[in-house]
């Protein structure tokens, strides 16, 4: 019974992970399904696995409602949204469009209700990128000056208006134009430190991987029982 | 689409954007029912989906034609569930194992691709250009040439910067210094260039809240601002003369 | 003095929130029409080839976005509807995307009655048919197979516009302003490249690098996200949302800046005044 | 490197040469038509499997005719039924085209040279789409024929017979094979050599940060708050910061301070409650364990901001750590967890989000430093030793960088540009 519960589970993860990393080198047609098939199993298996996510925050509700803990009222409004999500949804069998073009309540619920709210929380970013560039912009070290530096000219240069006053002050003692530097520091310095960093990560990611296929990584296995 | 629905859609649409905006002010309660609305809203969204896009064309239709593929997905998707029953929950790890196994088999030589061979592409140049069978040393081509050597110079020191088991000293220290320069100016860029996304959205928000201002719409969004506003002055005043509940 | 610093350097966020929504809002209801605006050659590739149309000739306009992209796209679009009525053309219009059909509708109706024009004489709304490459073949060929009926209902072979108009490609010039597919490269490829119509497009920030390679041969001319907007309601002489868009968007940038340049300049003020 | 290979360059540069010549010449060529040129079919014709494909593709191979000059244009054509049945066209190739090189192999993979190549796929031409008629259709055998013309005179050539089949093994992606068992061999070696000697770690300033953080957070009695990013657990950023998280949980598990884990993926959320299950054991409190450490809230995205932000004003965590690859909404959790006073550690590998959370976190780990976190806090040698081999990993990709810069350097220097372009391609994904 120990090996079951102990070792056959780092089985699984070395033959699949071998299995799906050699995968990608066998152009063959059976190759081909073998890996569709998996990323299919994967859908349905993230399927099943919602329904934990789906228990767990109704428990959370369902429990400050009997406990009438501070702020349960707004969980009324949170099991309103799901029945409100629920019941369009399967009035209009998941469809937000009908096949006569008509928009359905389930597409009527997405673009006034999600949509908005959707947009609204994307765009609080406009306000927060300028209080954190207010609070957290200030040069405490050459490399955040550095930082700061090229964010200005970036910000600046992005704009029709910046465009037109650089030209109207210093843009003559430049032999090339603003947008042209600005283009040379992105493609240049900025890309290759952004390549730098990439081929970092892809070594870190792939040692990540080598642990956990090779059973070295294996907190995810749990404790002794 | 009867007219209507489109006035109430604005409402709605008008009054849930408001309410998320007054949290920029402080937390209050229109921002408590907006965000748990808009938490379940998307958690019936994901039940439909998850029932009519997902486990129908995936599970249900298959299994109904015969295919019994789905079946050995299906166990290991159980498996997750086990969790509930403390008994058997060690056979979640089966599914554990698998997910995880798949994942860092997939990973392996995608990352190759992708973060390892497509940067090292775009970075391994000559430092010499030659046109017609002869050395270059046009303007162009030499500004060309330092923009390679600059390329690669950025590259490798960031590389540098990223040792953990050796000790940054000597001229391991200097190169990690530059690179570390480097980096700062891939995040000036970076955070220059998005800033412009930003307040596109933004402006989308508020011309959209403007339109519902017309007329037609009849005045959603003044009446609702009118209300929002006198709602957040009671509800301050009232947490002043109250000591703040938790 | 240095109290007032410190005030200032810790100020409360929400007065900072406060600039933002004054920055962005003012140019949507007073546009400012900032400087340094140029107009670029694909804009003007699609006013010339509209100003160049003699009165009474057709124009084709496909509003082929949706509520999502309506800050870039609509401003767009109006303008070119503008200018179209400004030039008293006949108006041919529909749309490929089902989600903006109101707002295909709302643009055709502001400017209609600004210009003072007639539904059925000056213009026409041909609304939405499903699987767009049927569509666009189907209106090259015989409009009323695909559009028996107008947006509004009405029997499309009654108006009195249409009475001689059989298909696309009697249009003087075809535009489609789009957020995406179906759009742009279907227009040209089960258009105007089969039949050899003129046609121009507009399109959001994201396709444009994706549709550059059309113009100057395929599409006479392009229309590229809020900027190019605005400089086409530069040319027709109307400023309006696109400029108010870019107004807003320049009006925040530099108020970033501003607050860069605060925030960092206040520590030296300080060591100075102590 | 086998000598042989290298014969193909030679005939490629030469062939590649030879159709520009052609071309060249046939512009300059008068007018008027020499009787002479007549164009005779194409000899040599082979239908054979296209190498490293999934068994949709037909190679057809023909010699170099010497009418080629006089810009002949080559039509393929594919017939399903028989020797002489209805012919449908595949492609049509210029007298210039048709070059080994266009098929994008590199060089170690690239068929042999001194013939004319063109890819032909049956599935374009003979399939309607139903997957029945895909599997037919690519086992079929096709007839083939190639009809020269110069646009009066038509030759057609003898009908071949020829078959796609699935091939297994991708020889383009050699290269890639290459560095991924190089790295992989690097990291096994050092993990099973790491026991004996206790290695040196440079300092990450970000996770020394972290034990007082804790200690704030327990002295101020308010609760530490973990995110694990925005992407499930099939991807390796997730499982990164789930990592971190065990390791995080069991420096928590000492203190009584509470620590709360939102989580926007369902499978994440197993995986991380067996992982915070294992470190409070490990760290000797399993008593202190509740179920509810790690909680579900939703998969929308900013639904999912919504709610962490709302949480943070309201119980203001002393901690907040931000693990894993994100979004836009990394600046609306830092703006607001800083808003609150918390301290904010953030390491990420979403390039993207790395300046926000750079400008708003007290401390940020970039890129590879998030995949180190986990070895570095463990101070276990077995994981330390991969460290060391990620290190080797870099040092083995600069030296290949800068050989490879020199190398290109020394080709155009004496003038061997052919040579240049070959040899990037071991730099390049096929």
């Amino acid at each position: 019974m120990l090996f079951i519960k102990r070792q056959f589970p780092l089985v699984v993860c070395f033959v699949v992970g071998v299995a799906v990393a050699v995968q990608y080198y066998i152009p063959h047609r059976i190759s081909q399904d073998f890996i569709e098939g998996l990323s299919h199993w994967e859908i349905i298996i993230a399927a099943f696995a919602f329904f934990l996510g789906l228990v767990s925050v109704t428990q959370v509700h369902v429990a400050k409602l009997r406990r009438r803990s501070p702020g349960w009222g707004f969980s009324l409004f949170f099991f309103g949204g799901i029945l409100i999500g629920v019941i369009t949804g399967f009035l209009s069998r998941g469809k937000q469009i009908t096949e006569a073009g008509a928009i359905t309540s389930f597409g009527w619920m997405y673009n006034n209700m999600l949509n908005p709210l959707q947009g609204t929380m994307f765009c609080l970013l406009g306000f927060y990128i300028v209080s954190a560039a207010y609070r957290a912009f200030k040069v405490r070290s050459l490399q955040a000056g550095v930082l700061l530096a090229v964010a200005v000219i970036f910000i600046f240069s992005r704009v029709p208006l910046g465009q037109y006053l650089w030209e109207a002050t210093i843009g003559g003692f430049f032999p090339w134009q603003l947008h042209q530097m600005v283009e040379w520091v992105m493609n240049t310095p900025a890309k290759a430190a952004g390549r730098g960093i990439l081929i970092g990560v892809s070594l870190g990611a792939v040692a990540t991987s080598v642990k956990i296929i090779a059973g070295i990584e294996r907190q995810y296995m749990g404790g002794k029982d | 689409m009867s007219e209507f629905t489109i006035i109430l859609g604005a409402w709605v649409s008008a009054g849930l954007t408001l309410c998320i905006f007054s949290f920029l002010y402080e937390d209050n309660p229109l921002f408590k029912v907006a965000e748990h609305l808009y938490i379940g809203v998307t958690i019936g969204y994901s039940v439909t989906n998850l029932i009519f896009n997902s486990m129908g064309p995936n599970i249900y239709n298959p299994l109904k034609e015969g295919n019994l593929m789905p079946l050995l997905p299906t166990l290991l998707g159980l498996g997750f569930l086990t969790r509930f029953i403390p008994k058997i929950s060690w056979m979640s790890r089966i599914s554990f194992a698998f997910v995880m196994g798949y994942t860092s088999g997939l990973s392996i030589p995608t990352t190759i691709t992708s973060q390892f061979l497509k940067q090292l592409e775009g970075t391994v140049y000559p430092l010499l250009t030659r046109k017609e069978g002869l050395l270059d040393f046009s303007r162009a081509a030499i500004g060309h040439d330092i923009s390679v050597f600059i390329l690669v110079a950025a590259l490798l020191t960031v590389l540098i910067y990223f040792f953990f088991s050796v000790e940054h000293r000597g001229p391991i220290k200097a190169a990690s210094k530059v690179g570390i320069y480097f980096i700062m100016i891939y995040l000036g860029a970076a955070f220059g260039t998005t800033v412009m996304g930003r307040f596109s959205l933004l402006y989308g928000r508020l011309f959209d809240l403007y339109t519902y201002r017309a007329e037609r719409y009849y005045y959603a969004t003044p009446v609702l601002l009118v209300a929002l506003i006198f709602f957040l002055v009671v509800y301050t005043l009232k947490q002043k003369n109250k000591p703040a509940e938790s | 003095m240095n109290d007032f610093l410190d005030k200032l350097a810790n100020v409360d966020r929400r007065y900072l929130f406060l600039l933002v929504i004054a920055a962005i809002l003012f140019p949507i209801v007073r546009p400012l029409a900032l400087p340094g605006l140029k107009v670029t050659d694909s804009v003007k590739g699609v006013y010339d080839q509209i100003e160049a149309l003699p009165a009474g000739s057709y124009i084709g306009i496909s509003f082929d976005f949706d509520p999502a992209s309506k800050p870039e796209i609509y401003p767009m679009a109006l303008a070119v509807t503008r200018h179209a009525f400004r030039k008293n053309l006949k108006i041919v219009s529909m749309n490929l995307w089902i989600t903006g059909t109101g707002l295909a509708d709302e643009i055709l109706t502001l400017a209609a009655n600004e210009a003072g024009k007639k539904y059925g004489e000056d213009y026409v709304f041909l609304g939405w048919q499903p699987s767009p490459i049927a569509v666009i073949t189907g209106v090259f060929m015989d409009i009323y197979k695909v559009f028996p009926k107008d947006q509004k209902g009405n029997d499309a072979r009654s108006l009195p516009m249409l009475k001689d108009f059989r298909n696309f490609t009697q249009l003087g010039y075809f535009v489609t302003l789009g957020a995406g597919s179906p759009g742009l490269p279907h227009w040209v490829q089960f258009g105007a490249d089969k039949y050899k119509i003129k046609m121009g497009g507009g399109c959001t920030a994201v396709s444009e690098p994706g549709y550059r390679p059309y113009y100057p041969v395929q599409i006479t001319g392009l229309i590229p996200a809020m900027k190019g907007a605005a400089e086409y309601e530069s040319l027709i002489g109307m400023p309006d949302k696109a400029y108010a868009g870019l107004d807003a968007i320049s009006l925040g940038h530099f108020l970033i800046l501003i607050l860069l340049a605060l925030c960092n300049l206040i520590p030296f003020v300080k060591r100075f005044t102590k | 490197m086998k000598p042989w290979n290298l014969l193909p360059l030679i005939l490629t540069a030469s062939l590649a040469a030879a159709p520009a010549f052609a071309a060249k010449a046939s512009k300059a060529a008068p007018a008027a038509e020499d009787p002479a040129m007549t164009v005779r079919p194409v000899t040599g014709l082979k239908a054979l499997d296209m190498p490293y494909d999934a068994g949709e593709g037909i190679l057809v191979r023909w010699d170099v005719m010497p009418h080629d000059e006089y810009a002949a244009v080559y039509v393929v054509e594919l017939s399903s039924v028989s020797a002489a049945g209805p012919w449908v066209k595949a492609k049509e190739v210029r007298s210039d085209q048709g070059t080994v090189a266009e098929l994008g192999f590199p060089f170690w993979a690239r068929p042999k040279a001194g013939q004319r190549a063109v890819e032909v796929k049956p599935l374009d031409l003979f399939s309607n789409d139903s997957d029945a008629a895909k599997a037919r259709v690519s086992k079929a055998e096709y007839f083939v024929r190639v009809r020269a013309t110069n646009g009066r005179q038509v030759a057609d050539s003898e009908v071949v017979t020829g078959r796609a089949e699935s091939d297994w093994f991708s020889m383009p992606r050699l290269n890639n094979l290459i560095f991924t068992l190089v790295f992989c061999g690097i990291v096994l070696w050092f993990i099973s050599h790491a026991r004996k000697k206790d290695l040196f770690l440079r300092r990450i300033p970000g996770l020394d940060a972290v034990e007082d953080a804790i200690g704030r957070a327990t002295e101020m009695g308010r609760p530490i708050y973990f995110l694990t990013g925005r992407l499930d657990i099939d991807s390796i950023s997730t499982i990164a910061a789930s990592l971190i998280l065990g390791e995080i949980a069991k420096r928590i598990a000492q203190y009584d301070t509470q620590l709360k884990v939102p989580h926007t993926y369902a499978m994440t959320m197993a995986v991380c409650q067996e992982i915070t299950k294992q470190a409070y054991s490990e760290a000797g409190r399993p008593d202190a364990y509740r179920e509810d450490i790690n909680f579900f809230i939703t998969e929308d995205q900013f639904a999912y901001t919504a709610a962490v932000n709302g949480m943070m004003v309201r119980e203001k965590p002393a901690a907040c750590f931000y693990m894993g690859y994100y979004y836009a909404e990394s600046l609306l959790l830092t703006e607001v967890g800083a808003s609150v006073g918390a301290i904010q550690i953030a390491g990420s590998d979403s390039e993207h989000q790395l300046p926000f959370f750079f400008i708003t976190c007290d401390y940020t780990l970039i890129g590879e430093e998030l995949y180190a976190a986990g070895a570095y806090l463990s101070r276990n040698p077995v994981l330390v030793g991969t460290l060391r081999g990620q290190d080797v990993g870099k040092a083995f990709v600069m030296l290949s960088i800068f050989f490879g810069v020199a190398f290109a350097t020394l080709g155009v220097l004496i003038g061997r540009e052919g040579w240049v372009t070959t040899m990037l391609e071991i730099f390049k994904s096929y």
